[in-house]
This record gives structure tokens, C-alpha cells and sequence, in this order.
């Protein structure tokens, strides 16, 4: 079993759920025979064909407004953002349309929004932004964030087999930069659960998505200063998984939180709400945050550079939090 | 047309008048939660186009369409608890008025958002195409409507995919106390069919044959793998927007010359010229309905509201 | 002076604003002759003419974008959303082009986007939404939440005299439940400045808009109790005050947070993030919250009864904050 | 047109042209930060339109047009320093490209989502107009952005208010992978117009004169108060979406159709023709602006990344 990168983890979770469920589409600009911009559905048209791979004009609110109607349908539609900031443009289909139907009237909308998330390789503000917290408030969607090529590929067959709306951010940083071996046989990662990715005793980082690897970076750096520190990697942001947070706070009593989304109400002031509300004896320190500044991602590579939060940011609190 | 067709148009036309009254009283009564909204001086266009519809098609009625749904086969029940935010209503008291849908009946409810049911509805024509299934999706949008970019999306979205659906463009003349003529600058709503490569098509809206008889064809068209087609239907909202409106923005003369072009004096017109039914036999369908409807109000009234812990659940599958 | 609604208030401080800066303009539905769904704009079409009430067809994304154009040109529009809902429809405009356009080029993009928010008056899912959260963690952007007549009209002057985009968030279940003797003459309420409602001992509660007088009202009983809970009204949200949020924490040791606003990823979360990190120590307990559950806002009385947080929540988390 | 002017246009088309090729190569070397939109085959739009304009008068450019700014007046090396990504930009680095504006120059930058230009290039118009200034606003499309509902709300704003913006539909037949017919299903984006009320304008994109002369009226129709038009040209993108595009989905006989009809070897046979200038005059004109060009290019590589903290500040006033 050959490693894979998150990028052919993501295509062949896709591949497979459309190979598996004839129910299962895809629509999006440029995925056809040019296999979408960073050629996750490379190859799909020919084998699958025009009714499964359907390329649409520019018109995000559009045909995510459509991949609703197609869910009536029975399909199982997803919707690909060329770049997820462009998911912005179909906010109000999304959050009113898609979030609030079961609720209403109980129909299901099992549609995947998925598209290339978050900084690091130049795209500047419109091109690397982090679209969570535009929609972790909704009640409705589910959203997931791998960290890793085998979650990358699991939790793109577990979303796309979900009865609800899930946003799916793939980071593009990770894309082609991280490769795996990844199980074979159908398998999915189940949403909603996190995962730890490496135990610590004297305090905990909780992140997601390409974080994830600054913070098992430091980590290693910490250990040679005899700091254990926990990193939970909660690829599931809504719902959160209160269990596995509460756990690791239980188990190290000092927490922050690592997110490369900006800082002010990000999923971080979540995490300290409920840790505050659930376990607020079992802290030995307040729940810090690292995090980028309150900026758009700026373009240029020493601001971009500046702005994502780095090993040696993480190692400075997880510092100030031990020596708390 | 058959006579019993004729009959049936007359019957759904009326029960759509007559059932938009009773919940004008019921308003009145203050019995009804949060607005209402009436179609009244409309009922052609949703009775016309809905019975055009066979089993396994689809509609997206907007708010004022409950003609359609009444004619898709929607109890009036239903409606009415709607609007009594009943615990029994096809909602559970979750939403109001025609903000429902059901998949079985081929019934997609409104969101508040003007626009978005176009894309939706597209989708859904989209998926019959995709299933090879001889079906039409039907979807409506007022004037008002038009200038949304989600009308835009979607109507060129199903026009690139040869999608079966039938747009109906309600130009009742106003969006709320906004006349056509500040929402646009074309003459006719059928002016934009040629931006999607489809033919502009005007009817008269309170013209129930001619509605049924142009939409007909249209569904036909879509039936049979010939793609969208946009109708616009004139008419005219003889109530305001909703009956907390008292319309003061709308001259007097206009109002006078669409009450004489009532969709339902005309088609009792037609009625009698085809010697269908006599003024008399219309009075006692009138008062069957009446009596039927006025069974139904008092039977939900009696109904209970949700109760408040009912908010919670049914978020998630 | 008489006594004003807070309907009155901002329709005042509009006129004001209109009759002082001719560079103020206003578009929206229906705002010309009928004055607006509920009746802000009333007579200012005849007073200040076509030319600054500009009556638009139904397109928030489009006319949200000429308020910005117009603001190249000199101009301060303030955009009236018919119910703040549809907002949701100019999302990326508001958070893509608005929001980021000084820290890109810096120019300045004075608009602000108002229109009646929250729940209470039977709107159901699309006409009662707290939107505050889509847009407070959009750098760029300042949000708005007036409890009160008199700020109600001076956080509208000073929103569209700020050289920002503002989002304005008037809550329509007080547009005409509240009245109160407004102070007479050229004066604004700072944006970015939160105001002690209520001073109390034991406990403070963090909240805004119309849950500011649930919060009263809830303080009124406890005080019965010989419990005496500081009330802070936070006014704006983005940016938020955080040295009051701080001094009311150093003065009383224990505080929650309220808001009408669903609960996950409510603000709630990011104040809890504050306080956690600026004055953990002074905590004599955990900073906990009362909000609405995560569903769409219901239609039915007895359900959008349940779903709003209500004096006797308050009540219950404040005795058991004090006894912690 | 007096020889000077034709000149003038000559001059503006090479630098486009070149600056371009030069930028191309700056790619090739590694010092483009990000991706690299070419207008290869698109020059005569935006030069033919830009210089239609008056002081006063705005542009809302896209991703293709720096045509356009360098005919405004933008000096090459803001380009180059923001390709470069330099503290020196003006967006001093925290954006690429052509994301940047000048209000003093009426410039309004573009941000990445299609559609939005036009908005608010709609309400640059309206302000014009209520201000009763005798400007315009110029604003550019691509094929592929007019599907999006921006596009649609803010094209009927502009004809609702009646407001002095001219829309250059530029169609160059693909919209990244794209072809124009599986984006819509009108055989020429001028069908869209009638839509918003305006005339159907399509002409020959690649044809610098009659660029100029069609935008030409219609800004002078739009600054003496007759409201917007829009203005299909037809053009080739002779070059990938971006540099890393190989537009392997490019037929090579639509390529070779299209390169003969190259905006510049026209033009120059129009200068011929006329007089105007010979070859040799030509390629001392070219041997100027490249020389020049690279004196920009040098001149911008030794200058400064910004210093990573100047990512904080300027968010607000
Ligand atoms: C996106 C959006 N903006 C504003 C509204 C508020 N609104 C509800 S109905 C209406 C007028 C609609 O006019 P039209 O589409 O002509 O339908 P009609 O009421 O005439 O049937 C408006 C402005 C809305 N529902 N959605
Ligand atoms: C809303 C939105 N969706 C998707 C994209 C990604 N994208 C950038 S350019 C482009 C193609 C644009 O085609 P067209 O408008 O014809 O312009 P051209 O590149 O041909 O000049 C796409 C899909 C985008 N920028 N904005
Ligand atoms: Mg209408
Ligand atoms: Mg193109």
C-alpha cells in the first residue's frame, strides 16, 4: 500500500463514495475534463460521466442552490468551491436554505461543501481564508477540518454518507505536503470525534487542520525541555466533541487552544466557554489561545509568514502555561 | 376541455379565493400568528399552472401560491395551521404560512429569501433529467423577485443543463409598495427570457385557460427534453403585500380597472357562455366550499399549539 | 422633551444625520413613500428627496455594493435591510469587498448596515435572526446591538459618522416597547464603549440588546434575594470593551453571559476567551452563559417562548453562580 | 484621429503587450509571488476603453485589465511591485496583483469573487450622477463572471438608476477551462442586454479602433445622462487562466484562428496603412518601451519585502 498525499486522499474518498453510491454527484467549476483547479476530480468525467461530474457555470449560491433541489432528488450532491472563500457568495442558500430544512419541515439535505481552506501558500485575502466561523453558528451544518491524509480521505466518505449538510475544509497547505499510508478497504472516520495525536501530561494544545503539525512540531521541541504536552486534533468542529476536550482537560489541567483562523471569535472562545461551564475545577491555569491577529491574510510571504501562528508562538505559551 | 376539467378549475379557483377570505377573517379575528399573506386576484395563475402538473412533478410555490398547493393536493388543514402555528401543522408550529414542503407530494417550500427558489427548484428539475424520469419541476417568482442575483444563478444554471422547469413570473405590477417600474427598466418580464436563450412569452395572468393552456404547453416542452421556459403572467395583488397593508400607494383606478378583470368573474363567465353551470349552480359550489372550509377552521381551532420544549430536536438527522 | 420610542430614537438620529451632512444618504426597499416596513424612513423622502432616499429594487447584495461605490465618491451611506435576515444575502459583499478594503488599499468604506434584528414578535426562522456572529469575526467590520432609546439614536449618528463599515442591529421586538426622554441636541454615543446598567456586589451578567432588560428585570428579583448583580451592557460587539468586561470581573469575581443569540459560538465564547485570559485569577468561578439553544428561531408563541433565554433563566444561573 | 492619438494608442498597446511578456518571464524566474493573470490577446479592450475616459471618470478593472490602469496613469512599477509582492506596493504587500485601488485615480481594485465589480461600479455611477458631475464609470466583465448574481443585481441597479456605467463584456470564449456555451446558453453575451433595457453592442474586441469607438459613444451618451450600455467585445485569452495553465483544453486550431487576428500586428497594419509609422518606427517604439520595462523591472527587484509586522494595523481608521 503506497503513501498518499491529503490531496489523492481526498480524490480517492470521493472516488470511492461514487463508486459505491450512484446517488452520489459532484458539481463545481472547471471539474470536468480539466479536473478542477487543483485536480481533485482528475479522471472522474471519463469514468464516471457527464450526469455525475457536472460542471457548472460561476455561480456559487446557484449551484449550491441546486445541489439542494438535487438532494430532493435522492442524490447525495457535492458541491466543490473552487477556493472555499468563495463559499461566501452562497452564505444565505447555505445557512437559510440548506441549514434550517430539516428543522422546518424534515427533509434531509445530505449535500458536502468542500473546497481548498486556509493560508500558507501566497493566495493572499481572497484566496487562503478560513471560512469556519462563518458558519459554526449555525445550528444545521456539521463541519470538518482533517489534519491528516487518512482523515483527510475518511472523513470525506463519512461526510458525503451524512443525512445533513457538512462543510468539508480541506487545507490546501497540506495538499500535496503530506503523505501517508492510509488503510485500505471502505472505512470512514466518524464526524464528530476527535482524535488525540499525542498524549502529554503537563498540559494540552487543542487544534485542527494544518495546525495540527505545528503543534506535534513543538511538541517534539517541548520534550526536550521535559514539557509533555497533549495534542488533541478535533477535525470536527461542529458539533464539537465536549468528551475528548473535557478529557484532556481533565487529564493535564492546562489548556490552550491553536487555530490559524483569526483571533476574535474564533472556535477557540467555544472551547473555553465549555471547559469554563464543564470543567472549571480542573483547571490549574485559564485556557490561553494562539491564534492569527485580527487581519485578512495578507499576501506578500513575511506577512503571511508574520500572521500564521508558528512552533515558537506555540512553545512560548505552552511555556507560560507550564510555568503558570 | 371537459366539463367536469372546467368544473374543477372552477372549484379550485374558488376554494383558493374563498379560502384566502376565511383566513382574512381569522386575521381579523387575530387568530392568525405573525402576517398573512394573500393571493388574491392571483388564483388563475396557481390554479392554471398547477393543474397542468402529473404525478411526480415538483412545485416551489412562493407565498402567495397557495392556490398550487391547494390544487397539489395540500389539505386546506394544513395551511391553516400553518398560519395557527399549531402543533399539528406540517411544521409543528416550526414556521408559518406556506414556508412548508413535502417530498412525497413533489412539494418544496419557500425560504423568506426572495430569488432562492430558483436555483433550488433547477436542482430538482436537474435530478429528473439526471434519472431520465418525465418530469417538470414548476416554480414561481414575483416581479420583485427577478432582481435577485439567486434568479439570475439559477434561471441560467437551468438553462446551461436543459433542465425541465417552468418559471412563472407573477408581474402582479408592485413588490411590496414598489411599482414594476422602479424595479426595472424593461417593459416586460419577458424581456429576460432571451438573456437564457429562451422565448419571451407574456399571458394574461387572470386568463385561467390561458394559463393553464401556455403552461401546459410549456410543461409539455419540458417533458419531452425541450429545457426551461420562463411565462410571464399579468395580474394584479388586489390585497396588500400583507393584511397589515393598507396599500395606500396604490391609485384607486388601478385597483378598479384589475377588479373588473377578476380572474373568477371571467371564468364564471366562460362558465355560463359554455353553458357548464348557471349562476345558480356556481352559488351552491360557492356555498359547498364555503361550508367545507368553514368545517376545517373551526376543526383546527380546536387543535393544540406545540409544546414550548417541541423548539428543541430535529436540528440534526 | 418628550418621551421617545426606540423606533422614534433611530429615525431621529437619521434625520439628524441627513439634515447635517449632506453626504448621508440612505437605500433600501421600500423606503421612500411607505417609509420602510416599519415606517424608520417615514417622511424623509418628501423632506430630503430622491436624490438621498434611494429606493431600491430588491438586491441586498447590489445595493450593499453601490453603498460602497457611493462611499468612494464622497458619500455615507446608510443601507436598510427590510428585516436584518437578509443580510445574509450581501455577505460577501459586506465581508469581502467592505470589510477589507482599507487594510488593502486603504480606502475607506463609511456605510453602515441596519435593520431590525432578533426575536420576540412571532417572524419565525427568516425574520427574527440574531446575525451578529456572521459578521463579528470579520476584521474590519464594527457591529452595533443599542438596548436603549437614547443610544439607539446616538450609536446610529456616531455608526454613520464612523470612516468604518458598521453593522447596525436594531432590535425589532423594542422598536415600540421601550420609550424613553432622550437627551436634546448634537450628541453620539461612542462605538466601542460598553455602560454599566446596573451596579451591583456578588455577580455581573455580560449581555446586549433586548436581553438588557431581561437582565434587569432579573437583577430587580435577586435583589429581593439580598443578591446583587452588576448589569453591563456591551453596546458594540466588534470591537468589543474589553476593560469593561475586565472591571466588572475585577469588581465582582463572578460573571455570565447573556444573549438571545444561539448558543454555540455565541459571543458568549469570545468573552469567556477574554476573561480567561486577561483575569482567570480574579475568577471566583467560571465565566457561564444563558442563551438560546441551538435551533432556528421557531414561529409558534409557545416554542419561540422556549427558545428565548427568560427572566427566571437568568435568575437560576445568577443563584447558582453566587453560590459557587 | 489625429496621428499623435493613434500613436498614443499604439504606445499603450505595446507596453500592455510587453509588460506582460515581461512579467511572464519575471514568472518564469521565480519572483512572481502567487499567479500570474496574463491579458495576452485582450490588449485593445482595455486600451481602447481606458482611454475613451476623462479625468474624474472611474474604471472598476479585473484581473486582465492593467491595460487599463497603465492608460490611467498607473506607473508599470506599482504592478511590478505588486506582482513582487513589495513593501513598495500599493497595497504594501498584503495584496497581489491588480487587488489594489486609487480613489484619487479612480481606480477601484477588484476583489477576487466575479460579479462584485459591478455593484459597485454601479454606485461609483449613481454618486456621479447625484453629484451631478458629468463622469462615468467604466467597469469590465468576463464571460464567465456575468453568471454570477452580482452581475445580475448590479446591471439592473445601474438601469433602475439610470446611472452613466458602461460594462465591457469581454468574451474570450473561456472562463478558465471553461467554453462560453456550457456557461450559458446565448449565442452572444449582447443577448443579455435587452434584460436591463439597453441595446445589444457586440463588436470586434480585438479591433482597437472599434473599441474605442463604441466605448467611446457610449460614454458620451452615459456622461450626457442616457444611462448605462453594455458592450460585448470579442476577444481571445491567448494565454492559460494563469501562467501555471497550459490550456491543454484549447483546441490549437481555435489558438491559430485567433493569433491571426492579434490586436497589435492589426493596429500595426493600421499604422501603416495611414502612414502613421512604418516597421522600423514600430520597432523603435517597442525597443523604447523595453527598454524602459526593464529599467522598471531591475528597478523594482531591489526593493524591499515588507517587514512582517506591518501585516498588523490599518484594519480601521
Ligand atoms: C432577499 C429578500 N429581500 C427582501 C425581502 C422582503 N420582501 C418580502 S416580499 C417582498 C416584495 C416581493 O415582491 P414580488 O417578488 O413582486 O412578490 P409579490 O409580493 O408581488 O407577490 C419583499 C421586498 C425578502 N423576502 N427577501
Ligand atoms: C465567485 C467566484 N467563483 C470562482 C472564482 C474562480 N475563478 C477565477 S477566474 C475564473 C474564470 C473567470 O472567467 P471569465 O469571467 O470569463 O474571465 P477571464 O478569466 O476569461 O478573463 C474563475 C472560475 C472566482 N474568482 N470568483
Ligand atoms: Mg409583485
Ligand atoms: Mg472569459
Amino acid at each position: 500500500m503506497p503513501e498518499i498525499t491529503y490531496l489523492e486522499a481526498i480524490r480517492q474518498g470521493i472516488w470511492e463514495e461514487l463508486d459505491r453510491d450512484s446517488n452520489v454527484v459532484m458539481l463545481g467549476e472547471d471539474i470536468g475534463g480539466y479536473g478542477g483547479a487543483f485536480r481533485v476530480s482528475s479522471g472522474m468525467i471519463d469514468h464516471f460521466g457527464t450526469g455525475r461530474i457536472i460542471e457548472t457555470p460561476i455561480c456559487e449560491s446557484g449551484f449550491t442552490g441546486a445541489a439542494i433541489g438535487l438532494s430532493f432528488m435522492g442524490y447525495r450532491p457535492i458541491v466543490e468551491m473552487q477556493f472555499i472563500d468563495f463559499i461566501s457568495c452562497a452564505f444565505s442558500m447555505i445557512t437559510n436554505f440548506a441549514a434550517k430544512l430539516r428543522y422546518r419541515w424534515g427533509a434531509s439535505v445530505p449535500i458536502v461543501v468542500r473546497g481548498p481552506s486556509g493560508a500558507g501558500v501566497r493566495g493572499g485575502p481572497f484566496h487562503s481564508q478560513s471560512v469556519e466561523m462563518f458558519f459554526a453558528h449555525t445550528p444545521g451544518l456539521k463541519i470538518v477540518v482533517p489534519a491528516t491524509a487518512a482523515d483527510a480521505k475518511g472523513l470525506i466518505k463519512a461526510s458525503i454518507r451524512d443525512p445533513d449538510p457538512v462543510i468539508y475544509l480541506e487545507h490546501k497547505y497540506l495538499y500535496r505536503r503530506i503523505k501517508e499510508n492510509v488503510p485500505p478497504g471502505d472505512w470512514t472516520v466518524p464526524i464528530g470525534k476527535a482524535a488525540v495525536r499525542r498524549t502529554g501530561r503537563d498540559l494540552s494544545v487543542i487544534t485542527y487542520g494544518a495546525m495540527v503539525h505545528v503543534a506535534l512540531e513543538a511538541a517534539g521541541l517541548l520534550e526536550k525541555e521535559d514539557i509533555s504536552m497533549e495534542v488533541l486534533d478535533l477535525r470536527t468542529l461542529l458539533p464539537l466533541d465536549r468528551e475528548s476536550i473535557l478529557a484532556t482537560v481533565r487529564h493535564t489541567n492546562k489548556v490552550f487552544v491553536l487555530h490559524e483562523d483569526t483571533r476574535t471569535c474564533g472556535i477557540a472562545g467555544e472551547i473555553a466557554a465549555i471547559i469554563n461551564e464543564e470543567a472549571f475545577e480542573d483547571l490549574d491555569g485559564p485556557v490561553l489561545r494562539v491564534t492569527a491577529p485580527d487581519t485578512p491574510v495578507p499576501y506578500s510571504p513575511p506577512l503571511e509568514e508574520f500572521f500564521l501562528p508558528k512552533v515558537s508562538d506555540v512553545v512560548a505559551v505552552a511555556r507560560k502555561l507550564v510555568a503558570y | 376541455m371537459t366539463n367536469e376539467r372546467l368544473l374543477e378549475i372552477y372549484r379550485f379557483l374558488l376554494l383558493n379565493r374563498l379560502f384566502d377570505e376565511r383566513l382574512q377573517k381569522l386575521y381579523r379575528q387575530g387568530k392568525v400568528v405573525g402576517g398573512l399573506y394573500a393571493s388574491t386576484g392571483q388564483e388563475a395563475i396557481s390554479v392554471g399552472s398547477a393543474l397542468t402538473l402529473q404525478p411526480g412533478d415538483f412545485i416551489g410555490p412562493m407565498i402567495r401560491n397557495v392556490g398550487s398547493l391547494l390544487v397539489r393536493g395540500v389539505d386546506p388543514k394544513d395551511v391553516i395551521r400553518q398560519y395557527m402555528a399549531r402543533a399539528t401543522s406540517p411544521t409543528g408550529g416550526r414556521d408559518g404560512n406556506l414556508h412548508f414542503g413535502d417530498i412525497t407530494k413533489g412539494i418544496i417550500g419557500p425560504i423568506s429569501m426572495l430569488g432562492s427558489q430558483i436555483p433550488v427548484l433547477a436542482g430538482v428539475a436537474l435530478g429528473m433529467k439526471l434519472r431520465g424520469r418525465p418530469n417538470v419541476a414548476l416554480v414561481y417568482t414575483g416581479d420583485g423577485g427577478m432582481s435577485m442575483g439567486d434568479f439570475h444563478e439559477g434561471m441560467n444554471f437551468a438553462a446551461v443543463m436543459k433542465a425541465p422547469l417552468v418559471v412563472i413570473l407573477e408581474n402582479n405590477g408592485y413588490a411590496y409598495s414598489t411599482p414594476t417600474t422602479r424595479q426595472m427598466t424593461v417593459s416586460s418580464l419577458a424581456d429576460r427570457a432571451p438573456a437564457y436563450g429562451l422565448e419571451r412569452i407574456t399571458i394574461d395572468g387572470n386568463d385561467v385557460l390561458q394559463v393553464y393552456d401556455t403552461v401546459g404547453a410549456a410543461v409539455a416542452k419540458a417533458r419531452a427534453g425541450g429545457g426551461p421556459s420562463m411565462i410571464e403572467c399579468m395580474t394584479f395583488r388586489m390585497r396588500g403585500h400583507a393584511e397589515h397593508d393598507d396599500m395606500a400607494y396604490v391609485p384607486k383606478e388601478e385597483l378598479e380597472q384589475w377588479r373588473a378583470k377578476d380572474p373568477i368573474l371571467r371564468f364564471e363567465c366562460v362558465l355560463v357562455e359554455r353553458a357548464v353551470a348557471d349562476a345558480a349552480e356556481c352559488d351552491r359550489i360557492k356555498e359547498s366550499i364555503r361550508h367545507q372550509l368553514e368545517a376545517d377552521f373551526d376543526s383546527v381551532d380546536t387543535e393544540p399549539f406545540p409544546d414550548g420544549s417541541s423548539c428543541l430536536g430535529g436540528v440534526y438527522a
